[in-house]
């Protein structure tokens, strides 16, 4: 066995993707019951829970703000990680395209999140 | 042929192998040594060793408590001097193998814990859970990847022995997966290719136990000693012979038979006390469990099964927990192999031949008659079993004499100088032919299945655990008859890669000349002694004729001649063997002689 | 170990094609990783509110409309379904990968861990519900 | 699962010993070099009892039916490791499978999956013991003892941490069940990181260090997907999957602290 002993940088992504896995299986179901069922149909939360105004007030703060930011972000992540490694799992290995897409996305959606919710912050 | 150069040659890879290439290692780096082995090193047949291995820890023992065990436990046959330089290295090889990784199991305080174990005295069996020899091989194979003067050759099966001016100098092999030869160089061989059970109908063996090297020992004129005494392990399973070890008993199992009773107690072993008493009951010697058994066979009191009679080993007292953290293979082998909840339901049990004592003949050094030939663990006759062997012995006897097999084919190696490689390699040449005219011929008419069932059945018809003189003159007839009948036989495949059917028909070649040779000791040894019992007019222990070791020679398509070797006796003269309350009253008998 | 001949050695190599579809664990197991495609989508769902968010109150609107759909809805129960099937997943497949938890000198079971995530979400859903009924109200 | 659900059935229906002799079709995959150019399946019609494992199935059609069947086995009671094969595409020791949980449909029975086949049942199993020898699957002493001071000690509870790992048989049956190694055989595995995990749990053993650059290296653990199936078909309880996964954790730490902590400040990381 010819040991490849390079040292891998996956950790840093798979720390992302494990971050994001235990988000959105913490918080997923009840974020999507909220803002996608529950308030659109009115139950249980006002359905003016997503106003305007609520949102931008919630948004202001930077914990609202950098909340929102951290779940859109790492669920990308989590996922993209994910995908990437089903990508290889159906035979299509590690190609830069995949990875640009994979890991680009998330990225790229971590930067335009974050200036959104500076935007909003401000 | 392919030449490989080495200065000693290691056939086996199992516990005594391993450990005589790494003390080979140990002694000079500068030594090149070739570890052979038919399987893969953790394959090896020490794997399915259960119970544990012996040493000397209390301090309520004694290293002469330990000899004095081992020598009775043998009924006398056992070479004194040779066990006790065994008892006294057995403690440090276990610490050796707890300092290379070996997972022992530990008291609280975090010392080693030790078990009783029959025929022991005290408590001195070293274990981990009930899969010592699983560890003790892993721990030992894998501390061996630490020594580069170590080439393995894994899954090579050895098919001869290269003998020129009077001394080994290599050994030839196949190697399975293209089905080329090889003739590995050595300066020194040691053969470990462990024993012979496979040769019997039921056994606790696995597969590959078939006598290869005391086979290519034999056939170069090196006598099989004490052959005849083959060990029946009382608790094994119907119809397969898996092993239910001894430290079933050893933890608190009980023998009953189908009444319920502990039958045991009607065969000198009693009283019957409902704590294990060390060599008593259940904790006696196997032979005389297996003899127990048979007696309770013959009286109606074993209980019928699909594959014969059985009687039950009950460890439902034990509890499920204590079961599974002590027996855990013991709980998963009953449930899954026999449908049986060991803590809920007896487990059903027969005897099984487990363990071959005799072997190839060598002295304390591990050398065989032929210069420069060494030999250490089951396949050996280094002289620490006489009779019978008693249980965790051999573990440790694998650990001690592969050492000094090492140490010693090392010195011995140093010694001598190169071999002639061409000379060596006509020889190696003629090996292959031979081994490769099983293949090519094609007027085969002989299964070797069949060939191979008939061998064992009718070992155990004639050399199980009670023997009369005729039935074993059938097989001494029988085994003649199979031997001719071999020359006929048929190898299917005739393919080169992996052709399993091939080394089949070597390995009945060998398992048929150490099955003669064990039927031919046993029906010239005119009396009864540990696991070799008579029941035609031989019945006592004559001390005066058989105080002696058999030794088989081989004698081609002859059957084998058989001749007697002195036994050394050095502290304890012959006495009487005896277990129970009967034992115990017999050594205060001798403690009081010995202080007049 | 010694290098091996090739002798007439020929070792065959079995092509791993398809080789998810030939057992049933597998299968379960590329589901489960698919679970990562409805986690993307609701994230961008999130991110799509965020930017509308920012961008002002009709652009908001216009996002909040969206989400009355009954397509949306439809959407995202699905999205709840595939959340719930994520988490289960999840937690499933926790006990392989903490280390050994021991509890009074026993070690955790593994249903017990899995009980144990599941518990968790069970908890922080209902944190956050009345953290948003809270702030809504 | 399908296979504990059933062993469980097992343990209840199965009649203690055999009653009249059944026969069952068993499939085997053959795989002669010499002659064949890829596996083919070749049918054997198997008189049975019930309390017949299917190694001795295989058994009787070596010795009865085909002489030239090969198939590795030894010591028929799961724990020598030799004779795992894929029985209905499910990775298991044919010494504790039993015919008559497949009949009278019959079984499937190929040689490991992902390995190489050098012929019929039998694997290419090189890659595998490479692997070992190269994990240092020894004790590096944290501190050297010679043997007259006797054992080291080591309490219940310190066995207990690295025992599980250590039971390992070496059947390679959680390599056949791993996808990520049947995808990229230069990943480590999980029966290796098991046994590499070991050592480094052992009281006794000061290596971890050592033994860790394999474990963040590029065919290291981050190879694994967390699929699970090692652990669910391993024969002996050791979880390699949790031996993987365990050390994903401890190398992730390694790769940022190692910034944070000069070298060496970290070697019991592992621990």
């Amino acid at each position: 066995m010819s040991a490849n002993l390079k040292r891998s940088n996956a950790p840093i992504f798979w720390l992302l993707f494990g971050a994001g896995g235990m988000l959105s299986a913490l918080l997923g179901p009840m974020l999507v019951f909220i803002t996608g069922i529950a308030i659109p149909l009115g139950l249980i939360l006002s359905p003016d829970a997503m106003s305007y105004a609520h949102m931008q007030a919630f948004a202001h703060h930077w914990l609202g703000a950098g909340f929102v930011w951290v779940i859109v972000s790492l669920f990308l992540w989590h996922a993209g990680h994910r995908i990437f490694h089903s990508l290889h799992d159906i035979g299509i290995h590690a190609g830069t395209t995949a990875k640009l897409i994979c890991y680009g996305i998330p990225l790229v959606a971590t930067i335009v999140a974050a200036r959104a919710a500076l935007v909003s912050l401000t | 042929m392919e030449v490989f150069e080495a200065d000693i040659a290691v056939v086996g890879a199992g516990g005594a192998g391993l450990r005589a290439a790494i003390a080979a290692a140990e002694t000079d780096p500068a030594l090149k040594i070739a570890l052979i082995s038919k399987v893969y090193p953790m394959r090896s047949h020490t794997v399915a060793a259960e119970g544990g291995s012996a040493g000397v820890v209390q301090a309520h023992d004694s290293l002469d408590h330990h000899f004095n065990d081992t020598v009775g436990g043998g009924d006398w046959l056992c070479e004194q001097d040779v066990v006790e330089y065994f008892v006294a290295q057995c403690t440090e090889e276990m610490v050796q193998l707890e300092h290379w990784g070996c997972p022992w199991s530990r008291k609280p305080d975090g010392h080693i814990n030790v078990r009783a174990f029959g025929g022991m005295k005290i408590e001195r069996t070293w274990f981990a859970a009930d899969k010592t020899g699983f560890h003790m091989l892993h721990t030992l194979f894998q501390t061996s990847i630490k020594y580069p003067s170590i080439q393995r050759f894994d899954e090579f099966f050895c098919v001869d022995l290269v003998v020129e001016d009077g001394r080994v100098q290599g050994v030839v092999v196949i190697e399975t997966a293209t089905g080329q030869f090889t003739l590995i160089k050595a300066k020194s061989v040691i053969i470990a290719t462990g024993g012979a059970g496979r040769v019997f109908r039921e056994n606790t063996n696995g597969g590959i136990v078939t006598g290869d090297g005391m086979a290519m020992a034999y056939r170069h004129g090196v006598p099989l000693r004490d052959m005849e005494f083959v060990q029946y392990h009382p608790t094994c399973m119907p119809g397969t012979g898996l092993l239910f070890t001894e430290a079933c008993r050893g933890e608190g199992g009980l023998l009953l038979n189908k009444d319920g009773y502990r039958y045991l107690q009607d065969y000198g072993l009693g009283p019957a006390e409902d704590k294990p008493r060390n060599k008593a009951m259940e904790l006696g010697p196997r032979d005389r469990l297996s003899q127990a058994f048979w007696y309770e066979q013959q009286k109606g009191r074993t209980i019928e099964g699909p594959h014969g009679s059985v009687v039950h080993l009950d460890l439902r007292h034990l509890g499920e927990a204590y079961l599974r953290e002590r027996l855990p293979q013991i709980y998963e082998l009953a449930e899954e192999f026999l449908g049986v909840d060991p803590a809920k339901t007896p487990i059903p049990v027969r005897p099984a031949v487990h363990y071959t004592m005799g072997g190839i003949l060598v002295d304390g050094n591990c050398a065989a008659p032929l210069a420069g030939l060494y030999a250490a663990g089951e396949c050996s006759s280094v002289g620490i079993h006489g009779a019978n062997r008693l249980g965790s012995n051999s573990l440790a006897e694998l650990c001690v004499f592969g050492k000094v097999a090492g140490i010693e084919a090392a010195k011995y190696a140093k010694s001598v100088a190169p071999g002639n490689t061409a000379s060596l390699l006509k020889q190696a040449a003629d090996a292959q032919k031979q081994a490769e005219q099983l293949v090519i011929r094609s007027d085969g008419t002989e299964r070797i299945a069949t060939l191979r069932k008939e061998m064992a059945q009718t070992m155990e018809d004639g050399c199980g655990i009670y023997r009369l003189g005729d039935s074993m003159q059938a097989t001494c007839n029988k085994i003649d008859e199979l031997k001719q009948r071999f020359k006929n036989v048929n190898v299917e495949d005739k393919s080169s890669v992996w052709n399993t059917d091939w080394l089949l028909a070597i390995e009945l070649g060998y398992q048929l000349d150490v099955a003669q040779a064990m039927a031919y000791s046993a029906i010239n040894r005119k009396e009864s002694r540990g696991a070799h019992q008579r029941l035609d007019g031989f019945e006592a222990r004559d001390d005066i004729n058989f105080l002696k070791h058999s030794q088989a020679h081989y004698a081609g398509d002859g059957m084998p001649r058989i001749d007697y070797g002195e036994v050394k006796i050095t502290k304890s003269q012959p006495g009487t063997r005896a277990y129970g309350a009967a034992g115990e009253k017999a050594e205060q008998e001798r403690k009081q002689a010995s202080h007049v | 170990m010694k290098p091996r001949a090739i002798g007439k050695r020929r070792p065959y190599v079995r092509p791993m094609a398809g080789w998810w579809r030939k057992n049933p664990y597998f299968v379960e197991y590329m589901i489960h990783e698919g679970s990562a495609f409805f986690v993307a989508a609701y994230a961008l769902v999130l991110l799509v509110g965020l930017l509308r968010l920012s961008q002002g109150e009709a652009a908001w609107n216009g996002w909040l409309f969206a989400l009355h759909s009954p397509l949306s809805i439809a959407g995202h129960l699905l999205l709840l379904a595939a959340m719930l099937y994520h988490a289960w997943t999840w937690f499933n497949i926790m006990p392989i990968t903490l280390p050994p938890i021991f509890v009074a000198g026993k070690r955790l079971s593994a249903s017990a861990i899995t009980a144990g995530g599941v518990a968790a979400t069970v908890l922080a859903s209902v944190i956050l519900l009345l953290v948003v009924w809270r702030l809504t109200s | 699962m399908v296979l504990p659900a059933r062993r469980q059935n097992r343990k209840e229906s199965r009649p203690a010993m055999s009653e009249i002799e059944k026969t069952i079709p068993i499939e085997v995959l053959r795989y002669r070099p010499e002659q064949d150019t890829e596996p083919v399946l070749q049918t054997f019609q198997v008189p049975f009892t019930d309390d017949m494992s299917v190694l001795q199935g295989l058994q009787y059609i070596k010795d009865y039916l085909d002489g030239s069947l090969s198939f590795r086995w030894s010591c028929r009671m799961a724990i020598c490791g030799s004779c795992g094969m894929m029985v209905n595409g499910i990775p298991s020791l044919s010494c504790k499978t039993f015919l008559s949980d497949y009949y009278p449909a019959g079984l499937r029975i190929e040689a490991l999956a992902h390995f190489p086949i050098e012929r019929d049942l039998v694997i290419v199993m090189d890659d595998f013991i490479e692997k070992l020898e190269s994990i240092k699957p020894y004790i590096i002493p944290k501190t050297p003892r010679a043997l007259s001071e006797g054992e080291y000690l080591q309490t219940p509870a310190e066995r207990d941490v690295y025992e599980q790992f250590s039971s390992c048989i070496n059947c390679m049956l959680c390599y056949a069940a791993c996808p990520q190694y049947g995808l990229n055989s230069k990943f480590v595995g999980p029966g290796i990181m098991a046994l590499l995990h070991r050592y480094n749990m052992d009281s006794r053993d000061g290596g971890a260090e050592q033994r860790m650059e394999l474990v963040h290296s590029e065919d290291g653990v981050f190879n694994c997907t967390a699929v699970g199936y090692c652990s669910e078909v391993c024969p002996k309880h050791v979880d390699p999957g949790n031996a993987v996964n365990i050390n994903k954790t401890e190398s992730a730490k390694d790769y940022f602290l190692r910034f944070v902590m000069p070298k060496g400040s970290n070697s019991g990381a592992a621990k």
